[in-house]
């Protein structure tokens, strides 16, 4: 970590998000700093997915502020916080079934891609060229993530694990200032959980992409994770290094079923 | 000015100025209206149980009405034509549940309701082929309901009631009543309500999957009967029906997907809706307007307020 | 996998073999039927009826001028597209004519035959104008078009009621046949002083016109006309009957007049008028003939009770004016084995009167005189009443208004030429 | 080993991502081209009268490959459910019959393609739903499409030109100096016409769909909630999607009238003509270009043969026929939805695997 006073990148302020009468999201604020890896955890129906899903504009949280890159974030769909360098992964996976893994990596490079239908329906000039220019950035994403052979293959017949890491591919292929991942080792075997560790750490080194992931297994978290926010029943419940949420008598109660 | 006189002014004039005429008409509406509820019922159903959009709702209603008919042309005692038809519906029932749901199962809900589309032909060449394609009358008066009609004079005029229409109120709203206390109070309907939200949850009920499905196909059979037998009263049973059937689509978009008042309200609302809409305002634009009426209706639901009346608003998880 | 494709192969061969089989010999008179879909009721009875006529030919006379007939059926379900279909695959047969049996396939065909050079034969239905030979050389509608027949039924309201001031609800079935007679409507309403309500009822609304009959109560007219066909002319006595609409002042056109039409309702419909030109009965020695060699032979699929119904019999008519027409171009010719440009003449050539009638057993029906200007042979018709039990004839023939109806059909031919650059046209004079 | 993808390699990303990359695929396509263009002009096809051939077979299939394309980009590339397919092909076909009447000197290939716009426009209009609602609520919406549209035809005279038989009748209009559409046009030029705009057509379709905005659709059909979250934005994806579809279905129904029909009514655009395009893109297999060839000729031909046989072979009379037909294409839409929802295409795609490794089972 630099000595520097970190930059913040993404700070969430007294979030609260209800549907209904149920209450998923109660209060909570917490920041992202720039260049780490930053860790959601919590126990089933804490809210985490939620909280990503209001940082992806998802939802629109009936009370609260998201400054982004410093500035106050005003309500924004979707596709428009994508457009803000904002990427991310799904707990069930969500990948685009009917198309090959290569297909599905160039969807990552959409927004950047905008020549416009009459190009595309020629498939010649400046819409062949933005295609290969594109398609060579996905096949070097593709390299580093070691899903060559799986190129051309449906995702829908893949295993989970590779699915997870096309996952991770698509979202690269953003080129994201913050990438959130949404349990990224969920269900994987000990072998796969250390590939996806590692591609993570190198993403975050490499590219220097921030990270904000969701994960249950406390090994990994523990590891990669430079600070953590801990959640439960919608409320905050810690938040801080490692070391010190692990710690924290508050969360060592939740885990471990302490009746509130 | 003119044309915004004949919009409206002029229809209500009329309306006032013959009154005898609009109650006639709100009381055709309002029999059409009683029918569209049930048939949309059975949509909501079957909808509701398997997550089957059913487009062969109407088929089936054309096909119990043509089957009744032809047993009985058959010489069979009217009442025993009514079981066998009940005996074929269940029959399709299993069939549908064995051949189509079974091995659709868990796929996304355009392809089942493409393979509803895809029965709905295979019943389409089949009945014309078994029964004909002729248009025959309905026995309703075989099966003892009350035929003529009663004259009750009002403000000048008169409105007048068949009572073959009487009794499709009467009947078709009783077993609305029926199947909504059927859906929210006994153990079966818990457990199509359970299918719904969750396919484990309704294991647990002790009810399985399958046995569902027949039972809701069976159901809508049992809809598509009591629809065809007063439809093809006030018509006539032909193939022409399916086109009637279908407008329950637009009263579910109305009244909610899911909700059993809303399917009821739906009904209503399309029933009067289009009757008044088509004589008032009809002659105006052409005529024939009751073709397509309910579903402009429901398009201009699906901008404004896509959930319809009652239904529940979609949360949406990733 | 082996035998699929073996099997698939002998289907194939026969297909060929079949195709290449159909240059023998024979009269190819194909005719456009409709036994499936929403009017398979009344398209059934005219498809056997037809076949049933020249079957009865071929067996009592061996066929026309020593030549079989081949009377092939080609199944169209009333579908117009279906229709152009059925047209394309008789090119290159031979056909002597087309009967397409639909106002709404006559339409799209008129443009094709003159190229094709195969008259079409529209009996009592297709577009009114076609009737005006100097414009349309290949298409006929004996014995007489719907404008005239409007004008007869126009011409019986007056000697009724009177037609001056009077208020005609016109109920039509919404498709190629029910518009027909709109235009001419247009411009005889000035003309004569009446005023009319059009109605349309669609084809899926056939069996549930409703709001159709509230509309007619809100209007009151004093008659109602109807250009209805199938199930929609069931449902509409019976909506008439519900809304007490006097059924003696509501008058059917002649497609609107069979027995499908009112048989169900028995005395419910008793009243009801429309008009005809193919008087039902089955003692008319042709029907007979019919029955003696091709019904009670088994070589029909024509149930024993449907010789003698109205639309039997018209189409039982429709086939002796088409033999009339082959019979004509053989004599013209010389040879048994005409073209269909032969029959065009044929039919030109036409004299159904009253004494060739009696010859051939149809003593009654409306005679069909045909010339090379005139078309549509300006039939007169006559209107029936349905008694509760069978249709009873309660007028004499009532002719066309020719003076007022020949002008707007010269009018309506012109019109229909003048956006058709390079249209084949005759000179009759 | 008759078809084989090893050893050829692709040392440019551009090789790789052309149309046919492939060279037994270009053969294919080789053999296809002499066949349509020079050996069934001349010969017909094999066992049947010429012009029926042409006339009968050959025109409309190749018309419902333009329509069945339309529908495919909608429904099985976009994920979105039509049954107005019949009313959004009158759109063009009425479109094309104004467009030529009013302006009777505009060139035949602009009328064509401002009559698909329009159509587009109106498939637009109809698609908007589609942003609020999804799946089979979008059936009772293009459900309105189909009822409301065909009921314009029919009464909104001006359509078609106040004509007494209220058809659109195509007359006989020249471009470049031959006579392209009416009676008097010739079936050869018109099957040229036809089969050179199917190829144009299929060509831009294929582009479209490898591309960007082909992809944007196949993202919204997949997971639209995770095409949503990588910046898609749905409006423009969805309507897009109904748009080109719409010019597609458009340009065909203009086809299908003035090239093929020579004239036609209302009911050429009903509900049923939906039905047979939807079975048309099913039995043909979603999302799939080979598919749409493929459907649309089964569709077509397979009810014409069925009805030949069994009326030449078994004396079968038309009605038991066309019930036959009837239940035929039912049963193979629920058993393809069954066994393989992509369709012939797919069997089509396995055949192709089986060829490769032909001689050898493995």
């Amino acid at each position: 970590m630099n000595e520097k006073a970190p930059k913040i990148m993404m700070e969430v302020k007294n979030i609260n998000l209800r549907f209904g009468g149920v209450v998923a999201i109660q209060g909570v604020s917490f920041d992202i700093h720039e260049g780490e890896i930053r860790a959601i955890i919590g126990p089933n129906g804490a809210g985490k997915s939620s909280m990503l899903n209001v940082i992806n504009g998802f939802y629109h949280p009936q009370e609260g502020e998201i400054w982004f890159d410093g500035q106050k974030r005003p309500s924004m769909e979707p596709y428009e916080v994508a457009k803000t360098g904002i990427a991310r992964t799904f707990q069930n996976i969500a990948l685009f079934k009917g198309m090959t893994t290569i297909e599905n990596v160039m969807t990552g490079r959409q927004l950047q891609m905008n020549k416009n239908i009459f190009w595309q329906m020629l498939r010649y000039g400046p819409a062949i060229e933005e295609e290969v220019q594109h398609r060579k950035r996905c096949e070097e994403i593709i390299d580093f993530l070691e899903i060559n052979h799986i190129r051309k293959t449906p995702v829908g017949s893949l295993p989970y694990g590779l699915q997870k890491r096309v996952e991770l591919a698509r979202a690269l292929a953003m080129e994201p200032n913050l990438l959130l991942l949404d349990e990224p080792m969920a269900g994987m075997n000990v072998e796969e959980k250390q590939d996806m560790s590692r591609f993570i750490v190198e993403v975050n080194e490499e590219f220097g992409t921030t990270i904000a992931l969701i994960e249950h297994d406390m090994a990994v978290v523990m590891d990669l994770a430079d600070r953590v926010v801990v959640l439960d029943y919608g409320k905050l419940l810690a938040d801080g290094t490692p070391k010190e949420v692990q710690s924290n008598q508050a969360v060592i109660d939740a885990y471990l079923g302490v009746p509130h | 000015m003119e044309i915004l006189h004949m919009i409206f002014i002029a229809p209500f004039l009329d309306m006032v100025a013959l009154p005898d005429l609009f109650f006639q008409g709100l009381w055709d509406g309002f029999v059409g209206g009683t029918l569209y509820a049930l048939l949309a019922l059975g949509f909501v159903l079957i909808f509701k149980a398997s997550g089957v959009f059913n487009f062969s709702q109407p088929i089936l209603m054309v096909l119990a009405a043509l089957a009744l008919v032809s047993f009985y042309e058959m010489g069979i005692n009217p009442w025993i034509s009514v079981a066998l038809v009940l005996l074929l519906m269940y029959a399709l029932a299993y069939g549908v549940e064995r051949v189509i749901l079974r091995n659709l199962v868990n796929q996304d809900g355009n392809i089942l309701f493409m393979s509803t589309i895809g029965l709905t032909f295979v019943i389409i060449g089949a009945a014309q082929w078994i029964f004909g394609g002729v248009p025959r009358s309905m026995i309703h008066a075989e099966l003892g309901f009350p035929v003529g009609s009663s004259e009750w004079p009002m403000f000048g005029g008169a409105v007048y009631f068949e009572h073959i229409d009487i009794s499709a109120v009467v009947l078709a709203s009783s077993l609305i009543a029926i199947l909504a206390v059927f859906f929210s109070k006994t153990k079966i309907g818990r457990g199509l309500r359970a299918v719904a939200d969750d396919h484990q949850a309704a294991l647990s009920v002790g009810i399985s999957l399958n046995q569902i499905w027949v039972i809701v196909w069976f159901v809508a059979g049992i809809v598509a009967l009591v629809g065809g037998l007063f439809w093809g009263a006030r018509s006539d049973v032909s193939f022409a029906l399916q086109i009637i059937g279908l407008k329950a689509l637009p009263v579910l978009i109305i009244g909610g997907f899911t909700s059993v008042p809303g399917a009821i309200i739906g009904g209503l609302i399309i029933g009067l809706g289009e009757k008044i809409f088509e004589i008032y305002w009809g002659p105006m634009m052409g005529g024939s307007v009751e073709g397509w009426f309910a579903y402009v209706i429901a398009l201009v639901f699906l901008l404004f307020k896509p959930q319809g009346l009652f239904g529940e608003k979609i949360i949406e998880r990733v | 996998m082996k035998k699929h494709i073996i099997g698939a192969a002998v289907a194939l061969g026969t297909l060929i073999s079949t195709v290449s089989m159909s240059f023998a010999e024979e009269l190819l008179v194909p005719h456009l039927t409709y036994r499936v879909g929403p009017f398979a009721a009344n398209g059934t009875m005219g498809a056997n009826a037809i076949t049933d006529y020249f079957t009865m030919l071929n067996e009592r006379d061996g066929g026309i001028g020593g030549l079989k007939v081949n009377p092939e059926e080609c199944e169209t379900g009333y579908n117009a597209q279906k229709g152009v279909e059925c047209y394309e695959s008789y090119r290159g047969k031979n056909p002597l004519m087309h009967i397409p049996n639909s106002t709404g396939i006559t339409l799209q065909l008129l443009q094709k035959a003159p190229e094709d050079e195969v008259p079409i034969f529209t009996m009592g239905y297709g577009l009114s104008a076609a009737a005006k030979g100097e414009t349309f050389p290949w298409a006929f509608n004996y014995p007489a078009s719907y404008w005239s027949q409007m004008t007869s039924i126009l011409s019986y309201i007056d000697s009724e009621t009177g037609l001056k001031g009077k208020k005609i609800a016109f109920l039509y079935l919404d498709g190629g046949y029910g518009r027909e007679p709109l235009p001419l409507l247009d411009k005889l309403e000035p003309k004569m002083g009446f005023e009319t309500v059009r109605i349309p009822v669609a084809f899926a609304d056939s069996q549930n016109q409703g709001s159709q009959w509230l509309t007619i109560r809100k209007e009151k007219p004093d008659w109602v006309i109807m250009w209805g066909w199938g199930v929609m002319n069931i449902t509409a006595v019976k909506e008439a009957a519900k809304t007490r609409f006097p059924l003696d002042r509501f008058i059917g056109n002649w497609w609107s007049g069979g027995h499908v039409d009112v048989e169900a309702l028995g005395m419910k419909a008793k009243g009801y008028k429309a008009s005809n030109f193919t008087p039902a009965g089955r003692d008319f020695p042709v029907v007979q003939d019919v029955i003696k060699h091709v019904v009670s032979k088994g070589l029909t699929k024509t149930e024993p009770d449907m010789p003698g119904k109205v639309l039997y019999n018209r189409s039982l008519f429709m086939a002796v004016v088409m033999a009339e027409a082959i019979i004509e171009a053989q004599k013209l010719t010389g040879k048994a084995n005409v073209t269909g440009a032969d029959v065009r003449k044929g039919f030109e050539m036409i004299k159904l009167d009253e004494a060739r009638l009696k010859e051939l057993g149809f003593e009654g029906f409306t005679p069909v005189i045909g010339s090379c200007a005139d078309h549509e042979g300006q039939g007169s018709i006559f209107v029936q009443q349905w008694n509760g039990k069978d249709w009873e004839k309660i007028t004499d023939f009532i002719p066309p208004m020719t003076d007022i109806v020949q002008p707007l059909l010269t009018e309506a031919a012109d019109t229909y030429k003048s956006d058709k650059p390079g249209w084949k046209t005759q000179n009759c004079s | 080993m008759f078809y084989k993808e090893t050893g050829q390699f692709k040392s440019r990303y551009k090789d790789e991502l052309a149309a046919f990359p492939l060279f037994e695929d270009k053969i294919g396509i080789g053999i296809l081209c002499v066949l349509t263009f020079l050996v069934i002009p001349m010969f017909g096809l094999p066992g049947l009268n010429y012009e029926f051939a042409m006339g009968a077979i050959m025109i409309p299939c190749m018309v419902f490959i333009i329509m069945t394309l339309g529908l495919n980009i909608l429904l099985g590339f976009a994920g979105q459910i039509s049954l107005g397919t019949g009313a959004f092909s009158g759109v063009g076909a009425y479109a094309f019959y104004k467009f030529i009447t009013i302006f009777p000197d505009i060139n035949i290939i602009i009328a064509l393609v401002l009559s698909g716009l329009v159509s587009a426009v109106v498939g637009v209009i109809f698609g908007l739903p589609s942003l609020k609602i999804k799946g089979f609520y979008l059936i009772v919406a293009t459900l309105a499409a189909q009822f409301f549209l065909t009921w314009a035809f029919i009464r909104v005279a001006w359509l078609y030109n106040y004509n007494a038989s209220g058809a659109i009748e195509g007359p006989n209009k020249e471009m470049f100096g031959i006579i392209m559409i009416g009676p008097q046009s010739a079936g050869m030029t018109r099957y040229y016409f036809v089969l050179v705009t199917l190829i144009v057509l299929t060509w831009l379709a294929s582009n479209v769909i490898r591309g960007r905005i082909g992809r944007s659709w196949m993202m919204i059909r997949d997971m639209d909630i995770a095409a949503e979250l990588i910046g898609i934005r749905p409006l423009v994806a969805k309507l897009s999607a109904f748009a080109f579809s719409s010019f597609y279905i458009g340009i065909a129904g203009a086809l299908m009238v003035f090239f093929w029909l020579g004239a036609a009514e209302a009911e050429s655009f009903d509900i049923n003509h939906s039905f047979l395009y939807l079975f048309m893109v099913i039995i043909g297999g979603l999302g799939s270009i080979t598919g749409s060839y493929m459907g649309a000729i089964f569709v077509w031909v397979v009810p014409v043969l069925i009805k030949e046989i069994g009326k030449s072979v078994f004396g079968f009379d038309a009605f038991v026929m066309e019930n036959f037909s009837t239940i035929l294409l039912g049963a193979m839409i629920i058993i393809i939805l069954i066994l393989e929802p992509h369709g012939l295409a797919r069997l089509w795609q396995i055949t192709k695997q089986k060829l490769r490794l032909w001689p050898f089972p493995y």
